[in-house]
């Protein structure tokens, strides 16, 4: 706590010298945008750390050479509040008021959206995070925003090729999601996924919030779901509901094609999450994921968000492009951006684009991604599989 | 307090022109800095601010008869999808989809007013805050229309010359003064004085011969009518309309501005509607603070100005008599 | 789909529900009820609650049974530093009071994120096992929960009613200036229903925390879930917000196990709406 | 004598409590009608129902002909019945003059549209109401008071208000709650004289209180209610002679009041 609270004194020193020092010389501005505030919270945070931690190692490094100048990446980061509203401020001010070029996050579809919105006509490179396909399916063509993490288009395909092949026995699906902009608009392509794999379906919405699943899993058991999918549940609720499933007498299996949250989940339910198999990002135990590791916890302690490898994954992709643009000019990064394939940021190999039959453009960042088990309070990978580049 | 607005009632007659004369050059000044100071976020800023004049003033107007809605941003939204669906389906230009979404706000709360305008204080606060809840619920759940959680995007701008930043500063400028206009009149005329009275003192008003019941009615009707232009203006800002635009926390915006500016006077709200515009965007600096000292603001601004911060005017004349 | 069995469970999870909602409206309906302050911050004290069980039960492993009332003390205890410098300025006040609470909540919850992270913590049950009687089941943990609530609400019951303290409360509760004339210290009778009514919001939250997960945002249900059993119940009655409480739990088990979680939501915001348009004083209020 | 206002079988009834029962009189043009009864014999019922405060549940009102049974009372002071209230009701924070425009309210609001245009006719009627106001200021003794705030008038004072919010509404048939409640002897002599000369103004008055040397002096007519019902009518010297009033009232030892 000390730490914490140190650490914030600092930054707020930090920031207000560099309020009061106008423009330091050669310094390059990052923008993010995420939540802060409000129930995204968690997903801001890694946006803010990921995108931190690979500026932190260009700085370094002795900054970023493009050309025959030396920029040294600073982050700025403004609060979305996880709706649009914040998401079209956010953007605004690091756009106009910031002069920003660059921008990650943020993460969610409402604020996404928003965000896009401004960026795209002032010419703005970002590379975002949300399910909604118009993110990148837009009138633009996606033009300066590409995503940077796998939506459920990406991985869920692989994962039920995946289960037709390791569950023969299954043959009633489960799904609960909540009625937000991830359950309205994932869902139902998740469902047609199934259905056209052969699986009945059986699926259900609740208000965002909801904490207390009891009635809805004692109604799930009646229907005599025997694969029960946490699919695009935040980590806390994917966690509640498959403790309270249990707690309800539920006896099938439990997936997840979507989040990953399985640490929350084992934190949540203890000795119940015994058996539940999960989509997952990162293997954090991977030797390459080591350095990683203890580079954040140097900062930051308690469990480190899935998707902050990701954000770290997309800022270094970001400078790449920058050094092999030779420049900070958008459109000549953002073309570099486009002929990206085959550099190895460290963490998810070489980086591969996709997307041209799902959303007209190829700018969807392709991870790989994992299956992975708990058994007996440990993660253990069962599989290690690739989103299908169409 | 209330005394402070029973002796301006009288006694205002000549400074009237004064004010005027100050609203007038105020106006003038929004309208023309853009031009010098080429700031475009600051610019961004004044367009949310004109927007939240909007609601908070038309808020207000409710307010003054006694009752704070935690619905009003629910009913933004109708308007909003209203005038959106009825742009972006049936192809009406935005000079008819913006009174159409503000002719549906006004049914829904004459529907409504009727019902719930019978109940008073806090009991009032909270049937709002559930139809605030109902609505988003409306605009959540009624995917085929509304587009659920994701909304409805690439909502095309109101008019080819609106598109630009400047271009929608005006509109929502000329908007704000023009809805801010109709409530400061409606108060400043007869029909002020009578929805005063009937807060005031309601049973001696019906007694009097206002039918109170009506009047409450009408007022909440003309209210969430304008509260509608924000809401439709604000689509068309985001350029997409989502349920969390119109959400609780959003309602509950637009009173903390009223209160926070000042509950008894219309230039409160419009305080309110700056001062919590402003700040956290001063404050967005400091990332994890932001919201601390946001919060430790209100407890300070409410627990030493009860009245709002338009009370720190009233305070100071006091100051001035004393000497 | 109505067979026996499941009728049971549900009647079953709906008395567990009811429970949880009943402890964390107690609070609630105990400061509006007194000092007439709509506490906006009322799931921040949740939450302090949360964070004081996940120390002395999660980390420093004291016994359950000591674990779960010091840490609602704890809070209790330094809550009192905030009803001098904040609640104070508030009490009488409904409306500032609102929105100064509503600067409060901010406040403390975005405090503990820069303290304790956003991340979702677990705090261990401390029970794991499920009781089974035919077809029905109710795991123990939210089986303690029903019985702590039954045994506050009993206690809580009995000090209103028969100490001397909790009379002096329901005389400044009835009109302030009434019980000053008689000699009641309405500053510290004040003081004392704020502890009590902070204890008992921590203390909820402490379970709320166990049962199902801890974060600085835990609150906002908790403080929606106090909001409507309270007005059902009857704003300021301490045995309205047990039987909204428990309403609200069998309503949402019965609607969301056979009519689904969308249902369940808009029959009970309708219900409520329409209960407070044609009896705003609640089932058990008193109209004024 | 045309009757003015005629209620038959008045009712109303709280929980098991019957506030008011079987109801029945009447009064003429330009009459003064004394409502009198003990406390808690439901003169206050009484007069909330004939001002439509409350609904009755059961019985009629008919006021110039037409029946307004149940009628609010905003629609009640639009026909010409127009009430006081029995503790000082004023607009506390206003000042007098404020107050008294407040309660010509029907003749000052000229509708929605002039009203906001702020029209000629409008400031017509603005101009010809504050006249007609500052004429029952000065009747009233209030006129040097204009703009003191009323919150801030002595306790008579703010009484003598409340009829000229009254009487700002033009009434044809002015009931008036226990005018004399709390007031000294001389304030009460000066009160009995004010009723006196707005009957004069052919204003007809139902008055109620339980002060019956006050109200016997006061009224042509008396109705005598007990328990809520009526225990007696007729002019003052028929009730005061009438044995169950004096059982009922006296015996209380309320007549030497």
């Amino acid at each position: 706590m000390t730490r914490a609270l140190l650490a914030l004194i600092a930054a707020a020193t930090v920031a207000l010298a560099c309020a009061g020092a106008a423009t330091a010389q050669e310094e390059l501005k990052i923008g993010a945008v995420g939540s802060l505030s409000g129930g995204g919270t968690a997903w801001g945070l890694a946006i803010q750390r990921g995108t931190q931690m690979a500026i932190d190692e260009v700085n370094a490094a002795g900054g970023l050479k493009l050309g025959d100048k030396t920029y040294k990446p600073r982050l700025v980061m403004y609060d979305d509040q996880y709706t649009s509203t914040g998401g079209k401020t956010a953007a605004e001010r690091l756009v106009n008021s910031d002069g920003v070029k660059f921008i990650l996050g943020p993460a969610g579809s409402p604020p996404a959206l928003a965000v896009i919105g401004v960026t795209n006509p002032a010419k703005v490179i970002v590379l975002s995070d949300g399910y909604a396909p118009a993110i990148l399916k837009n009138e633009a063509k996606a033009a300066y925003n590409f995503r940077a993490l796998n939506s459920n288009v990406e991985f869920t395909p692989a994962m039920i090729a995946w289960l037709k092949q390791n569950m023969p026995e299954v043959k009633k699906i489960g799904l609960v999601c909540t009625n937000d902009a991830v359950g309205q608009a994932a869902l139902p392509l998740l469902i047609d996924a199934y259905k056209k794999a052969g699986y009945e379906v059986w699926s259900e919405l609740y208000d965002r919030g909801t904490k207390e699943f009891t009635p809805l899993m004692t109604r799930m058991i009646a229907q005599g779901v025997d694969l029960f999918d946490l699919n695009f549940n935040a980590p806390t609720e994917a966690g509640l509901l498959l403790k309270q499933a249990r707690q309800a007498g539920y006896k099938g299996r439990i997936w997840q094609v979507g989040g990953p949250s399985v640490d929350e989940i084992m934190a949540v339910a203890g000795p119940l999450a015994d058996g539940f198999l999960s989509y997952d990002v990162f293997d954090f135990d991977s030797p390459a994921a080591a350095k990683f590791v203890a580079t954040y916890h140097k900062q930051w302690p308690g469990i480190i968000n899935a998707q902050a490898p990701a954000w770290y994954n997309a800022a270094k992709v970001l400078f790449e492009a920058m050094r092999r643009a030779g420049t900070t000019d958008v459109d000549k990064v953002r073309d570099a951006l486009e002929k990206l394939d085959g550099y190895d940021a460290g963490l998810f190999g070489p980086v591969r684009w996709g997307g041209m039959a799902d959303y007209g453009v190829n700018h969807q960042l392709l991870l790989k991604f994992l299956i992975v088990e708990v058994k007996d309070g440990k993660r253990v990978t069962r599989a290690e599989l690739q989103p299908e580049q169409r | 307090m209330a005394s402070v607005i029973g002796a301006a009632a009288r006694s205002t007659r000549p400074r009237i022109s004064a004010l005027h004369g100050l609203v007038a050059g105020a106006a003038l000044l929004l309208a023309l800095w853009p031009l010098v100071f080429g700031n475009k976020f600051l610019l961004a800023l004044a367009t949310l601010v004109a927007l939240y004049a909007i609601g908070a003033a038309s808020l207000h107007l409710i307010i003054r008869t006694g009752h704070v809605s935690f619905a009003h941003a629910g009913f933004m939204g109708v308007a909003g999808y209203v005038a959106v669906l009825s742009q972006m389906r049936l192809g009406l230009p935005f000079a008819a989809a913006l009174p159409l979404g503000c002719l549906a706000a006004a049914t829904v709360a004459l529907a409504i007013g009727p019902l719930i305008l019978r109940v008073t204080g806090k009991y009032f606060v909270l049937v709002t805050f559930l139809f605030g809840e109902i609505l988003r619920l409306v605009f959540t759940e009624w995917t085929a229309v509304t587009g659920g959680s994701n909304g409805i995007f690439d909502v095309p701008p109101p008019a080819p010359v609106f598109a630009t930043p400047l271009g929608f500063y005006y509109l929502a400028l000329g908007a704000a003064v023009l809805c801010v206009g109709i409530v400061a009149r409606i108060l400043g005329s007869e029909i002020g004085r009578t929805i005063d009275a009937l807060r005031e003192a309601e049973r001696l008003a019906e007694c009097s011969g206002v039918p109170v019941i009506r009047w409450k009615v009408a007022v909440f009707v003309v209210a969430c009518a304008l509260a509608g232009v924000q809401g439709v203006l604000q689509a068309h800002y985001l350029r997409l309309i989502d349920p969390t635009t119109f959400s609780i926390v959003e309602s509950l915006n637009l009173v903390v501005m009223n209160v926070i500016g000042g509950m008894q006077r219309l230039a409160g709200a419009l305080i309110g509607a700056l001062f919590l515009t402003a700040l956290p965007e001063l404050l967005r600096g400091y990332v994890e603070m932001q919201r601390v000292f946001f919060g430790i603001i209100l407890i300070i601004v409410m627990a030493a100005l009860p009245g709002g911060i338009i009370e720190i005017g009233a305070r100071l004349r006091a100051l001035g008599k004393a000497r | 789909m109505f067979t026996p069995t499941l009728l049971a469970q549900v009647v079953v999870n709906g008395l567990s529900l009811g429970a949880i909602y009943v402890l964390v409206a107690l609070g609630f309906t105990l400061l509006f009820g007194i000092m007439r302050v709509v506490n906006f911050a009322h799931g921040a004290f949740a939450v302090l609650g949360g964070y004081a069980l996940y120390y002395l039960y999660g980390q420093y492993r004291l016994p359950y049974i000591l674990a779960v009332p010091l840490s609602a003390l704890l809070v209790a205890v330094i809550s009192l530093l905030l009803e001098r410098c904040v609640f104070r300025w508030f009490y009488q006040k409904m409306f500032q009071s609102m929105i100064g609470l509503l600067g409060l909540n901010m406040a403390l919850v975005f405090g503990s994120v820069i303290i304790w992270d956003t991340y979702e913590r677990a705090i261990p049950p401390a029970f794991n096992g499920m009781l089974q009687l035919g077809g029905v089941i109710l795991p123990l943990d939210r089986l303690m929960v029903v019985a702590i609530a039954a045994a506050i609400l009993a206690l809580f019951w009995l000090f209103m009613s028969r100490s001397r303290w909790g009379l002096a409360m329901r005389a400044a509760a009835q009109d302030v200036e009434i019980a000053e004339a008689q000699g009641i210290d309405t500053l510290s009778t004040y003081r004392l229903a704020f502890f009590i009514a902070i204890f008992m919001t921590a203390l909820a939250g402490g379970l709320y925390a166990q049962i199902y997960a801890l974060s600085p945002f835990m609150g906002d249900r908790p403080l929606v879930v106090a909001f409507i059993a309270v007005i059902l119940g009857g704003m300021g009655s301490i045995p309205g917000a047990a039987l909204g409480g428990l309403i609200l739990g069998f309503t949402e088990s019965f609607l969301s196990t056979f009519y689904g979680a969308t249902l369940s939501a808009f029959v009970s915001f309708g219900v409520v709406i329409l209960l407070l348009i044609f009896r705003p004083w609640g089932l058990l209020g008193t109209p004024e | 004598m045309s009757r003015l206002l005629e209620t038959s079988g008045l009712s109303r009834s709280f929980g098991g409590l019957r506030a008011v029962a079987g109801l029945s009189f009447a009064v003429a043009e330009g009459e003064i009608l004394g409502l009198i009864g003990p406390n808690g014999a439901g003169k206050t019922t009484a007069i909330n129902l004939l001002s439509g405060v409350i609904k009755p549940n059961a019985g009629r009102v008919v006021f110039a002909g037409e029946e307004v049974t149940g009628l609010p009372p905003h629609h009640l002071a639009r026909k010409g019945l127009v009430r006081t209230f029995q503790s000082t009701v004023v607009y506390g924070h206003r000042t007098v003059r404020e107050n008294a425009l407040r309660g010509a309210f029907l003749g000052l609001y000229p509708g929605v549209v002039p009203a906001f245009l702020g029209t000629l006719r409008a400031r017509a009627r603005r101009r010809e109401t504050e006249d007609r106001i500052a004429e029952l200021l000065a009747w009233f003794g209030l006129d040097h008071l204009g703009e003191a705030i009323a919150g801030s008038l002595p306790y008579g004072r703010q009484k003598s208000l409340g009829m000229v919010i009254a009487l700002a509404a033009r009434p044809r048939l002015l009931m008036l709650d226990e005018p004399v409640a709390g007031l000294a002897a001389e304030e009460a002599d000066q009160v009995l004289e004010t009723i006196r000369r707005i009957r004069q103004r052919g204003v007809t008055l139902i008055v109620v209180d339980h002060n019956m040397r006050f109200i016997s002096g006061l009224c042509d007519r008396l109705v005598v209610l007990h328990h809520g019902q009526e225990l007696a009518q007729g002019t003052p010297q028929q009730v005061l002679a009438d044995s169950a009033v004096i059982a009922a009232y006296l015996g209380r030892g309320h007549g030497a009041a």
